[in-house]
């Protein structure tokens, strides 16, 4: 069974349907993309799975549950995380202190204790500052720890990002265009993290613009065009398909897929 | 020197510091008083600077939790012949569970609907106070017993100077507690961004919940305090009018700087006290030194100091 | 630490010793203290007390002080603000240095103040109105107004010469407004009046019609009273005759001021209300024992700011007098030998009436102190 | 029948009054983001010059225009010396300095006007209009019509106007304003000058009715806020309808309920009105962009 399987979900704003009967499910130690021209729902049905959005219709299932509409917070308990397109850092924090909220469902929430900084809470800020030093490294920003993220830069606020979901400890990660706005150098980092987040057994579902990225890295793609699922299938048989060289890749797409894989 | 003032606990030992060095240079119970007012203004600021400066959501009516604590130290004991300091515990306690009620309602609301919803809920409980004469005494206020501490009797400026100076210290180590705790993160986190705050797993409703009730209980504490400093209550502890100067102290001093509090809360205390020398031109330099303050310092005294401070540095 | 201490401890009384030195200067005026509602929603009140002090401590001075020395007045501000009114009693006890206190322009204010100048020993004779100042008595505390629950009584006799049995009353929900209700509704039952319509607004309200609406529909209504003070009754009187009400308006002692017949306009005409012989100084008898008071202070006050006259400014004059005789009458600026003569006061002739204090009563006044006025043609005119 | 109609011209005219400061409100607030705290002086300044004015023997109409400017001329400074150097502050920052401007006006007219109440007299007499029982103050329809007069100068200036476009581009977006090469830093200039003519207005109809002194604009700049608000901010006919709705209430509350607590029952209304209708009654539901 799927750890997150989404089944005919919807949402219309205003009369236009944005998502329209969208399926797909994403498996553990994969990366799944959705990709699709600007404007196809691709945030939008992101919004949907993460509880952002209430859907209209449909269904979503976490491992096994559904979790259909519930509250953001709710499925981050049931191991759901995202990071964002447009950039929700917490900026008047510094690097280490937005990983730290990520550990939020980890630490010890009794108030008393954080009121008194009792030893257990001390303990526990030392704890999470630890681990958010450790998963800084992992994507490369030990150098940022005590910066605010304010004043960081963008290619590393999207790092950041990342770093804060990773922290929760999640069994499905949604990756909201991870490289965008990041250089080459930045873009074979993300690549590479996204690659070792799948294999250390959690599933990645990534939205991306850059085909390059999501051709290398993705086990399943989904195209979505004008909210409706256009196909789905490995990266080759996307590529092939002609119903999506047509409506979205154009032979530019092709050539830069082929270049891609080969 | 950096890691000494960044250390949680600086904040707290500075005012406790400011606290010690004061009682010394200050010549007369006169300016003792005007401490004291000082240190109970800034621990409701404290309070009130947990739920705007740290996590972002602004109340206009928190006058009304302060007035609740001031009455309770006055009714209590003369109803139920409760001592004071029980009164006091029972007014935090009431102004817990209001704040824990009508929390969760009025803070879906964002911005300035929070704004006049607050305002609204402290105009209430100013309406009763004043109205519910037979329990209040009405507009005309009611007086405070004395507090006796095993059979001594609490009075005197200096007194109160050093009580209202240890809570004020104790309100500040809490408060820095709690915002570099998990609770505070998650409080700071949703001021930042609310959705990615719920992605990482926080009950928003829930936290902006606590602080409320945290912040309400300081106010009441400090409404209590002033009450048994003045033995005399009236109404407009608990008025709109109030609730603004609490906000003006948090503004001014700096959004979500404890030491900001202290500084905010000096300032409209002691402001008026300097400008009475100046009559009738009193009130337009109290609006004009607001103005200069803000378009100076914009970010607020603290903040503001300590950013062209270590600009200079560099 | 304990050498540290030493130090700043003496450098502490050194700032003492040398802020004594500048009080020691000026000893040779007697320091007189007033917190006041000089703004904010009493300054109707404040404003003409604090104006009123003024210019009679430059009065007194001008004529060689009191016992060869001169008057220091120390006025400030409290807003009618409780809290801001205790720290200024504070100041005024220990920076200042006063040997007595003038004012306090509201209950609030004056009951906050009370312990200050209790614990100081400092004479302190209130302005405001409530009871509850001087009832019970307190060692150091007096006031020169009437209390309202005399107001009530003052009406209420008129109201029984009238035949008046069934009224309605509509009361500010400031401080004056909610008290005197509460003492009205106190004494109402002994004069065999029934209140049938009791309504109330808001001290900054601007419109009271729907309240009058209610009062006006209520049966057997003979009657209205409207206990409050400041812009509130102006506007109370305009909407009862814009609603056209026709039986009796009956306003407090609160409104006795000419600005309230300048404010309601000719919708003031045949309004009657208990206030002092201060507001019809030019028309009392010449043989009126008050009369030279009254005139005397009026005509000064009119003269100095250029605003009509009223019963508040007056209660401050009769403070300050007995407050000056007293401190004659004891030849010191002791503040417990001013108070133990303040106490005596008797026969003083003030702005108020005939006042007459005790140990156990340090108000002195009593009902002969009222007139019953009605305004005609846009004046005050004596009922009696 | 005739109480039901006496409350509704009483709720109407105080009403009106509400309306107009929240209008101003919302001008200022659509193109600037500032709550502006200082609303209601411009209220008391229109009425207050207005007095002291005709006291001098100007008249009225031409003390009212020469109060009206007064006004303005106070709105321009505020913005030019207030606001404009503390452009890219916060916005609670903004609030505050407003709040200090309104201190500052209430002290600048303790000292150039005085302490006490004043009034003005009616345009056109103090006799009541008898209508369907209810007796009503000619001055009351000056109110009305003046404020309606208002509204509809505002929905052509705005609507017909260059100006009144660029100041609706400025609310609209600010940044696309100044692509188009609107000067915002003029329209917020604009708009603070408009607002504080609006509110002289309001003073100045209203001041027989109401009466006036240096310090009524506290509580007007309350209801108006909280006026703007049920309406849901930044909308110019949210503003005029919650101003009326809050006049209504208290009218209604003060005669059916409880005239203690009549200011009560209007805040009771708002709350209840919020939680339902988080973005106040003509608040469009927003969708969060992330």
């Amino acid at each position: 069974m799927s750890i997150l399987s989404v089944q005919d979900i919807g949402i219309a704003f205003g009369g236009v349907r944005a998502v329209d009967n969208v399926s797909f499910s994403a498996e553990t130690g994969q990366v799944f993309s959705i990709i699709g021209p600007n404007g196809a729902g691709k945030t939008t049905l992101f919004n949907l799975v993460s509880g952002v959005y209430q859907p209209k219709s449909g269904q979503v299932r976490l491992d096994g549950e559904a979790v259909t509409a519930l509250e953001p917070n709710r499925l981050a308990e049931r191991g759901l995380s995202r990071t964002f397109q447009n950039l929700q850092v917490f900026f008047r924090m510094t690097a280490r202190e937005n990983v730290m909220v990520g550990r939020h469902l980890k630490e010890s929430r009794g108030l008393l204790a954080h009121l008194l900084a009792l030893p257990s809470t001390l303990r526990q800020n030392r704890e999470s500052a630890e681990i958010a030093d450790t998963l800084l490294s992992r994507v490369g920003l030990a150098d940022y720890a005590d910066t605010l993220a304010s004043s960081m830069p963008y290619g590393a606020l999207k790092r950041l990002e990342i770093a804060r979901a990773l922290a929760a400890e999640p069994k499905v990660l949604l990756l909201d265009e991870p490289a965008a706005g990041c250089n080459p150098v930045e873009t074979e980092e993300i690549e590479k993290l996204i690659r070792t987040i799948a294999d250390d057994g959690v599933a990645v579902v990534l939205v991306e613009h850059d085909m390059k990225l999501v051709m290398r890295s993705s086990d399943r793609v989904l195209v979505l065009d004008q909210g409706r699922v256009l196909a789905e299938g490995k990266g080759a048989e996307i590529r092939s398909n002609p119903k999506v060289i047509e409506a979205y890749l154009g032979t530019h797409g092709t050539r830069e897929a082929n270049l891609a894989l080969n | 020197m950096q890691a000494l003032f960044s250390h949680r606990l600086a904040v707290p030992l500075v005012i406790a510091a400011l606290v010690v060095a004061l009682s010394f240079a200050l010549p007369s119970s006169f300016y003792l008083r005007v401490a004291a007012l000082v240190w109970i203004s800034a621990l409701a600021v404290i309070g009130l600077n947990l739920l705007m400066g740290y996590a972002g959501q602004v109340s206009l009516g928190h006058a009304g939790f302060f007035g609740l604590g001031a009455y309770a130290v006055a009714v209590l004991p003369a109803q139920f012949s409760l001592h004071p300091l029980l009164a006091a515990l029972a007014g935090a306690l009431v102004c817990g569970l209001i704040a824990f009620a009508v929390g969760r309602p009025i803070l879906k609301l964002k911005g300035h609907y929070l704004a006049v919803a607050t305002l609204g809920f402290g105009i209430l409980i100013a309406m009763a106070i004043s109205n519910e004469s037979w329990l209040t005494g009405g507009p005309d206020g009611m007086p405070v017993s004395r507090m006796t501490l095993f059979g001594w009797r609490v009075r005197g400026a200096e007194t109160w100077y050093w009580i209202t100076g240890g809570l004020l210290v104790v309100g500040a180590w809490i408060a820095v507690n709690l915002v570099a705790s998990p609770t505070g993160r998650a409080l700071r986190a949703l001021h930042d961004s609310e959705v990615a705050a719920r992605v990482a797993g926080i009950d928003v409703a829930r936290y902006k919940v606590r602080v409320f009730v945290i912040s309400a209980v300081y106010a009441s504490v400090a409404g209590s305090s002033l009450a048994l400093v003045n033995g005399f209550v009236t109404p407009e502890t608990a008025n709109f009018l109030h609730s603004i100067e609490l906000v003006t102290m948090v503004v001014v001093g700096g959004m979500g700087s404890i030491l900001g509090s202290v500084a905010g809360a000096a300032i409209l205390v002691v402001l008026p006290q300097l400008l009475t020398t100046f009559h009738e031109y009193e009130h337009m330099l109290l609006g004009l030194m607001m103005m200069v303050i803000m378009i100076v310092l914009r970010s607020g005294i603290v903040p503001s100091l300590a950013a062209l401070f270590q600009r200079r540095r560099k | 630490m304990t050498n540290l201490k030493t130090c700043l401890g003496g450098a502490a009384l050194l700032a003492g010793a040398a802020m004594f030195a500048g009080t020691a200067t000026a000893a040779d005026t007697i320091k007189i203290g007033a917190s006041l509602a000089v703004t904010g929603p009493a300054s109707f009140l404040g404003d003409p007390e604090a104006k009123t002090l003024e210019l009679y401590v430059d009065k007194i001075n001008k004529d060689g002080g009191v016992n060869g020395k001169q008057l220091e007045l120390i006025v400030y501000d409290d807003g009618g603000n409780a809290n801001n009114a205790r720290t200024f009693a504070t100041r005024l006890v220990e920076d200042d240095g006063i040997v007595a206190m003038v004012g306090g322009s509201t209950t609030g204010a004056t009951m906050a103040m009370v312990p200050v100048f209790e614990d100081a020993g400092i004479p302190f004779i209130s302005l405001a109105g409530a009871v509850v100042i001087i009832d019970p008595v307190k060692e150091f505390t007096f006031k020169t107004p009437h209390t309202d629950r005399m107001a009530c009584e003052k009406i209420f006799t008129d109201m029984k010469a009238r035949g008046i049995a069934k009224i309605g009353m509509i009361s500010g929900t400031g401080g004056f407004g909610k008290s005197m209700r509460g003492q009205c509704l106190d004494v109402v039952g002994s004069y065999g009046i029934e209140v049938v319509a009791d309504e109330t607004y808001g001290p900054k309200d601007s419109d009271m019609t729907p309240q009058l609406t209610n009062i006006k529909s209520a049966e057997g209504l003979q009657a209205v009273i409207n206990p409050g003070f400041g812009q509130g009754p102006a506007i109370v009187t305009r909407n009862y005759r814009q609603l056209g009400i026709e039986v009796p308006l009956y306003q407090s002692h609160g409104v006795a001021s000419k600005s309230f017949i300048d404010l309601a306009g000719d919708a003031a005409e045949g309004v009657r209300l208990p206030a002092s012989a201060l507001l019809v100084a030019e028309k009392l008898p010449d043989s009126d024992p008050q009369k030279a008071v009254v005139l005397g202070y009026k005509t000064a006050y009119e003269e100095a700011t250029g605003q009509p006259v009223s019963t508040f400014g007056g209660h401050a004059y009769d403070g300050l007098m007995i407050l000056v005789e007293a401190m004659k009458r004891a030849g010191s600026e002791d503040p417990a030998a001013i108070r133990d003569e303040i106490e005596k006061t008797s026969g003083f002739m003030g702005t108020a009436g005939v006042v007459n204090m005790s140990a156990d009563d340090h108000l002195g006044l009593d009902l002969s102190a009222f007139r019953m006025l009605e305004i005609k043609d846009g004046d005050w005119a004596l009922v009696e | 029948m005739a109480e039901f109609l006496q409350f509704c011209v009483s709720g109407l005219t105080v009403g009106a009054v509400y309306a107009l400061v929240a209008l101003g409100f919302t001008i200022i607030y659509n193109a600037s983001d500032v709550v502006n705290f200082a609303q209601g002086e411009f209220v008391m300044i229109g009425g207050m010059a207005t007095v002291f004015l005709t006291a001098a023997g100007v008249p009225l109409p031409l003390a009212a225009l020469i109060a009206i400017a007064a006004a303005m001329v106070v709105g321009l400074a505020l913005h030019r010396l207030a606001i404009e150097p503390a452009r890219g502050a916060s916005p609670v920052t903004l609030i505050i300095i407003t709040i200090g401007a309104s201190i500052f006006l209430r002290g600048l007219a303790q000292v150039v006007f005085d302490r006490q109440f004043h009034s003005l007299p009616s345009f056109s007499g103090d006799t009541p209009i008898q209508f369907g029982g209810a007796a009503i103050l000619p001055q009351s329809f000056w109110v009305l019509a003046g404020a309606g007069i208002i509204v509809l100068a505002l929905w052509a200036f705005f609507n017909r106007t260059l100006l009144g476009k660029a100041v609706l581009a400025t609310a609209a977006n600010r940044l696309a304003a100044r692509l188009v090469g609107i000067n915002t830093s003029f329209v917020v200039g604009f708009s603070f000058v408009v607002s504080a003519a609006i509110g002289a207005i309001a003073g100045i109809l209203v001041t027989p009715i109401t009466l006036t002194s240096y310090d009524i604009g506290t509580l007007l700049a309350l209801k108006g806020f909280a006026a703007a608000m049920l309406g849901g901010m930044g909308n110019p006919l949210g503003a005029i309808v919650g101003g009326l709705a809050v006049g209504l209430l208290e009218a209604f509350g003060a005669g059916y309920l409880s005239s203690t607590y009549k200011d009560a029952i209007a805040f009771i209304v708002i709350l209840g009105v919020l939680f339902v209708m988080p973005g106040g009654l003509f608040g469009r539901a927003s969708v969060e962009r992330v």
